[in-house]
């Protein structure tokens, strides 16, 4: 081939780059391997670590071991979804164009928003960029959290806040939910996380109604596997919700790939980031979906876009689609009551260890619930790693004595009453 | 049999039972979904916080479901059907072994927030990944967190401002070439900047005099890829970053093209401060239809302390790893957890397997093929900068055939489609009119290289001889051209 | 646009890069494979034992290997796909669960000469499927070694082969009924005995009396299918089976058929001594093209001595698994190994998924989405023997058609591919003419019983109105029809 | 449903069923369980079992721990391929009848043959094939067996025999190998495994020599990996060849399902059992692939077809199609060249430990080598587990004091001098 193009050596194809810039030396990286000896370094370091299958998971804070059925990835996993670009070419792309669209039009119903987009990074970062999205009135700046909304979520609006030029403002809460924010003239937005940091729910109507009243917009963040037993952001009025998808079908994954969710009311579609699809004809009429909106995009608008995003999460989509086809309304509802009854019947359970106490008082939570512990939560669950369990996630309240306990439908009374005692033995 | 297209399925419709979307397939009562009996007492939400009614999922049955979406993959064309040659988007062939290690439950199953002691393994695989990234790029330390290369962008900017800003500093500027990806100026206001435009000079390269004329001490920075969006090496790479480094500012590296200079030549050394890198265009991490991406960003010496928390620190006493949390002068946090974790393990895999040789003929390979065939089309679809030699990439434009016959790129496209192939990208970068840009990539054999020329240039012939089969396709694909004005108009977002 | 067809990928060619065998794709040099640094000393194989030159496989890229069979398999239309009505398949949905813990390390990574004592797991699931299976089927033990249900029937055979020498007498016929599946007369052969014909009266059931007159002490047994091959309960069935007692004889049920029976009615129960299953119908376990399958066999008490070695054994007192290697009376090794484990693992899930009431529900609703199905298309296809309720399948005949305007089943047929589906089965059972044997199974919605039956009315009306359509399809599959004589005449069996 | 079809209860459906046959009770089976509940227990009883990749596997004996590379099942495991029946409509089948056609032309050039069918069950039932092939000629009807032909094999000839009459004859060999068996005009053929159930490389030029000089058919039991260094059957003029074909891309699976091998001269194919895939034409002249031959078949010949096989294995040919191509011929001869070094170093080395001897002399072999241990090699076994090993599989040669030990490509020299001192230890 170098011949055909007229080139003695490949070197000659790199003759631009300057000799001063070319790197003479091989890469300090080792020799390439073969499939085998990569298989068995990466499953040796798989091996270091413990994981979800191999002990009780009882973590959550923002990630949960819900049940993945095979279909999910069974169908996701095909690679002329996995293996193609973002669907530039709508006519060779309809298979994930018409995924996007049901996604879409199911995070909707799901929500009871007006309008999805296609997906964003994550629950994090979707919430940034709601924020970005309420901050359009000039003079309405300011961004009210919550203090019991996720903390990697305020750190992740500190971070983008110090482009967007905000800085996110915490507004206390009383035995971690509800709160009075003061939604001046120059508020943007008020972010409430329902079920929240602590898995406690949220008097959200009367906390969206109190950022109506100062005009600013609510931005909820919300659980979707919590849709089937509570009220959705439409219905509490939220104008923009939020939430992290991963428990919709997909894997864990020591924090991502992950799913972003956004929706909002039909007026703010053309604030919205990221890809949106639409429903359209062919020439001959047919019914085929596009990429629609997409003045909104940077590779169109550029730095006018609502968003630098360009790849996004298209394939976790497109599994929560297929796990959300697979679920159904009476799973959902189902799958929520599950998690409320396991979570309720846990915390009774863990209430009883000796020296464990509810954090707060008695409000009501949906699958997660705060625990705090007559020693370092840490401690406590590397004791409780000892003895096959993962036993929650720390929490920085009480000085660190503090533990949040997810319950997933995949959790058995066995496994509860197992944690439960595990815990007596680790506190003993 | 008259051929009329070869390749792609062809536009068909599903029978009556399969048509639609899901919706379209629900009936009520039916389900895919299953559970244990309760084994605790029933707990309920309280009413007032209840949904009243439920959401109007599809109700349907797995076989369905199974079918639905089984029909609809083979309504999309991947890498894994052929060739994919859209320039920017380094559609290479994404290993099969990445993909199986991504699924081992040792990396798949763990929480992001179980104890670092408890996650050694993965946290190794960050740190040595790091690593690999900062010898491949030149640069001191990388975090691995932004799940894209947009969100790298926006990683190394804000890392610009806090570099800034910690010299007492406020830079309002950025500067970028006229060429740029969208996604550099769409960053750059996300970061609180104004972008400067660069202009190209007549060799497609960047015009050093006017940057060096534009560029004062209220620009921060400048954001280049090299080779650029036009498929060229700035071969005044170094005068560039040196005016940049001149004013104080900073240079900044996107890796979407870095492809072409593995193991050939790094951003570090060419005076860049910040790179990104899109693991799923160099890496092979698949696409996924859009995403999931990663969009690891590594930085020189003098920037690392305003690098993204959580970081990877390994105890160099004990070996073990853990998670830095915080720094004082990190600009925080860029994802909800560490960023796409599942495509960093494709990631190393490719590169681990690869390894400093494979890496180098990646680029070579990359860089040939791209020379081969736009050696075999430019007499028909000249090169838009001629004078250059493209590397992995090239820009050729379809304006001489357009005014010759008002047959547009993106009625070349959507005949390639007929041919077999998937097409190139069209009308970028935008400063190229009629603009097709191809990248062939590394893992495409001369094969495919001559059937795909052979193919824009029957389409060429076609344009000539019978329009009509270039204005009327495609006609072999699912659907035939859609009406992306309509779908704006008439928004249909959700059934 | 004119409605070719719809459903399947239109017929088309793929681009020349991608045309062809896998060795068309073949060029020297290129590799897929890779293996680790040799990390001992080379050791040779002496010269006169030595290969000469290389096996000339094809020489090609991973990426190429990919593509190619991914195309491939587009070009094959599965469960998956779509509604698969091949009667006496039972192409039901094949859950997706079951593919995914058969890929359990511990299932898939065991090597079959493991101690027991490391196999406790899978001796368990092998033990509690024979449970199982022998409640479902009213027998008493089982073997799972049989890979397919002709293997199975040959076991079947060699145990009355058994049976009957114990008892001192060598019996040298087995009775069959005339539209019995091929592999009972093939098997039956391979057995060493000789096939006697039975045959049907005209309800389209086993003529009892005829079957009476038949057999005598030099017949070994009779093999049934219950519902028969036509679909139909044989009602006689207590008459039949006791005949056979009577005259000393064994009776051998064929289980294709099972489906429609689970859990409503038992061969045992009805004087069967022996019933194979064939997991790969009944119990979902997936077809794969053709194959693997699963044929356990069962057997009532007094056969149980000449089952197959190795077999499950359970220690009662400290309820551990062994494999049992001999037993005197045994017919002996059926497989090399303990038969398609794999596929045993998915049977297990399947069973055990559905549990008592679920597997009643499976044939509850394939018989009556059979004769639902029926119910729609009869009036035009009328069923071979309409005086019969059909169980989980149908026989109907083309035979009125074809006499009115010369279209056959198999032009049926080929137009069902153009109009979206997999054609039922046609020209079996060999008793019947014209014959189309219609199995929907029971995953599949009324409306897809009710579009197959459009389809089916749709060609009827086109056999009178259009027939040149039916004569040229498909013309939507990726190939149209097929000459089979050449096929066999030039014979071309590989590259 | 019912209504349409005008009945008025499922029990109408079933009205044919006499009552006395009727099950009037419900199956004596578990209620039906979730998909959560199937995957755990079915998780619980894996956990039982110590398997491949959590034990160091030399075990051999017909089953083979080589690697298999992420593409094959990537591919096989295609559900367009996985959930269709037997093409028996060729139009929608054109993909596994292609990927047929392409594993019957691999299969001739390996093995040197002239022609191969679509698969048959494994290679024990595939040998059996080959002797009902081979037994065609009134009056040769004796079957000769190696004495080192694998027992299992031979056990399955046994039970084959009983039905089509011949007891299979074994001939004695000497130091496990070769031997001298008298082919009479009675004799229908010779089969020899090469290599043998020792591992050891057989005269197979003799012995077919033999077979030929008597009239009788030289049926060879290969191993497919062989085959890049080893003389392959066509050469060494057997008349038949069957093998295992589990090593070529299929797993270990507990002994199923794999892949029966069967290739022969062309003379023979009318004889041959099983499909056959043939290219031809369709009416557009356009090449297209069909079933061939059916004539040898059951479902148009019943009783006197070649064989009663009807489902076969095509999955498994189909993924060693695809591992073939992956593979190649480099990659086939290479991947010989390291089971014979790796091999050749296990001997060396476990010969080396106190006790041990090889079971025979000097004998060449291939991947695999008996050795004679000074204790039952299933007690050995048991102390090479417990150090994480999976040593062999034991022979019933010395009274069970003797090893058989596999050595594929996959096994470091790490690996191998761990099982050298382990065995040591165990011995101690
Ligand atoms: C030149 C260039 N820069 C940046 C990007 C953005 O990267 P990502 O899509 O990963 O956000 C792209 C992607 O197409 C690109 O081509
Ligand atoms: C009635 C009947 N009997 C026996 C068989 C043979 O079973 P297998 O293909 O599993 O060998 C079949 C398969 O089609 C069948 O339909």
């Amino acid at each position: 081939m170098l011949e055909a193009i007229g080139l003695g050596s490949l070197d000659e194809l790199f003759q631009q780059i300057p000799a001063s810039v070319r790197l003479e030396r091989p890469l300090d990286l080792p020799e390439g391997v073969s499939e085998m000896e990569i298989v068995s370094d990466l499953r040796q370091l798989a091996g270091k670590n413990r994981h979800a299958d191999d002990l009780v998971c009882f973590a959550g804070g923002g990630a949960y071991d819900h049940f993945v059925p095979a279909v999910v990835w069974a169908l996701a996993g095909r690679s002329e979804f996995y293996t193609s670009y973002t669907p530039y070419q709508p006519e060779l792309s309809q298979g994930v164009l018409q995924a996007l669209f049901e996604y879409q039009s199911m995070i909707c119903e799901l929500t009871a928003m007006e309008v999805s987009n296609a997906s964003l990074y994550d629950g994090a970062t979707a919430l940034a960029e709601a924020v970005n999205l309420s901050r359009t009135s000039p003079g309405r700046d300011r961004v009210l959290v919550s203090a019991a909304v996720d903390p990697r979520y305020v750190e992740t609006l500190r971070t983008y806040g110090r482009g967007a030029g905000y800085e996110p403002e915490i507004f206390e809460v009383v035995q971690g939910r509800g709160g009075s924010p003061e939604v001046g003239e120059d508020v943007a937005c008020v972010i409430v996380q329902h079920p929240n940091a602590y898995g406690l729910l949220e008097p959200a109507r009367e906390l969206f109604g109190l950022a109506h009243a100062g005009g600013a917009r609510a931005i909820q963040i919300f659980d979707p596997l919590s849709l089937g037993v509570l009220a959705p952001p439409g219905d509490l009025r939220a104008d923009i919700a939020v939430a992290e998808g991963q428990c919709l079908g997909n894997h864990l994954n020591f924090g991502g790939p992950y799913l972003g969710i956004i929706a909002t009311r039909l007026d703010d579609v053309r604030g919205l980031p990221g890809r949106i699809v639409g429903e359209t004809l062919d020439v001959d009429g047919q019914t085929g979906y596009v990429l629609t909106l997409q003045a909104r995009e940077q590779h169109i608008r550029r730095e006018k876009a609502t968003s630098n995003i360009c790849t996004n999460q298209t394939l976790m989509a497109i599994a929560a689609t297929v796990y959300l086809a697979w679920l159904g309304p009476e799973g959902l509802a189902e799958l929520g009551r599950r998690c409320v009854s396991k979570a309720a019947y846990a915390a009774e359970r863990l209430a009883d260890v000796p020296g464990v106490e509810p954090l707060f008082g008695g409000e009501p939570f949906f699958k997660e619930f705060p625990l705090r512990l007559p020693r370092p939560a840490s401690e406590v669950l590397d004791g409780l790693i000892e003895r096959g369990f993962l036993g929650g996630v720390p929490l920085e309240d009480a000085d660190g004595h503090a533990l949040l306990v997810a319950v997933t439908e995949r959790r058995t009374r066995e496994e509860i009453d197992g944690l439960a005692l595990a815990l007596k033995e680790v506190l003993a | 049999m008259s051929e009329r297209g070869i390749g792609a399925p062809v536009r068909t419709q599903d029978p009556p039972d399969r048509r639609g979307t899901i919706m379209d397939l629900s009936r009520p009562g039916r389900r895919a979904f299953s559970l244990p009996p309760l084994d605790v007492p029933e707990a309920h939400i309280a009413a007032e916080l209840a949904r009243e009614g439920r959401a109007a999922l599809p109700e349907i049955a797995e076989r369905d479901v199974v079918s639905h979406y089984t029909r609809l993959s083979q309504r999309n064309y991947g890498v894994d059907t052929g060739f994919y040659p859209l320039g920017s988007c380094s559609m290479k062939y994404n290993p099969k072994v990445a993909e199986s290690v991504a699924q081992i439950a040792g990396f798949q199953r763990l929480h992001p927030r179980q104890p670092d002691s408890i996650s050694q393994g993965a946290l190794e695989l960050l740190w040595r990944l790091e690593r690999a990234l900062c010898e491949i790029t030149g640069m001191a330390r990388a975090t691995l967190q932004p799940p894209a290369g947009a969100c790298g962008e926006l990683t190394g900017l804000l890392i610009m401002r806090a570099f800034h800003a910690k010299a007492g500093s406020q830079r309002k500027r950025i500067a970028i070439p006229d060429s740029s990806h969208g996604t550099n100026p769409a960053s750059v206001r996300l970061a609180g900047f104004e972008a400067v435009h660069v202009p190209s000079d007549a060799r497609g390269l960047v015009d050093v005099g006017a940057l060096e004329k534009l560029i004062d001490e209220d620009v921060a920075g400048l954001m280049l890829t090299n080779p650029n969006t036009l498929g060229l090496f700035e071969e005044e790479i170094e005068r560039i970053t040196a005016a940049v480094h001149r004013i104080g500012g900073l240079v900044y590296y996107d890796g979407a093209n870095l492809n072409a200079i593995l193991g050939r030549c790094r951003p570090g050394d060419m005076g860049f401060d910040i790179v990104h890198i899109n693991t799923h265009k160099t890496f092979a991490t698949p696409h996924g239809g859009g995403g999931p991406g990663a969009g690891p960003v590594g930085v020189s010496e003098r920037l690392v302390p305003f690098l993204p928390v959580p970081r990877v620190e390994r105890d160099e006493a004990t070996g073990a790893f853990r998670l830095n949390e915080d720094d004082p002068d990190s600009i925080g946090r860029m994802h909800g957890f560490l960023g796409n974790f599942g495509v960093l393990v494709r990631a190393y895999a490719y590169v681990f397997l690869h390894g400093r040789e494979g890496l180098k003929e990646v680029a070579e390979r990359s860089v040939l093929n791209a020379n081969y065939l736009a050696s075999k089309v430019k007499d028909l679809f000249p090169l838009a900068y001629p004078d250059g030699r493209p590397m992995h990439e090239f820009v050729a434009t379809a304006r001489p055939l357009k005014e010759r016959t008002g047959i547009r790129a993106m009625d070349i496209a959507k005949r390639v489609v007929d041919l077999g192939y998937h097409p190139s990208t069209v009308y970028f970068p935008l400063v190229v009119e009629e603009a097709m840009m191809v990248e062939p990539t590394e893992t495409e054999t001369r094969e495919t290289l001559d059937a795909f020329a052979e193919a824009l240039r029957r389409a060429y012939r076609e344009a000539h001889e019978d329009p009509e089969l270039l204005h009327e396709a495609p006609v072999t694909a699912p659907v035939r051209r859609l009406d992306e004005a309509r779908a704006a108009r008439h928004l249909k977002l959700r059934w």
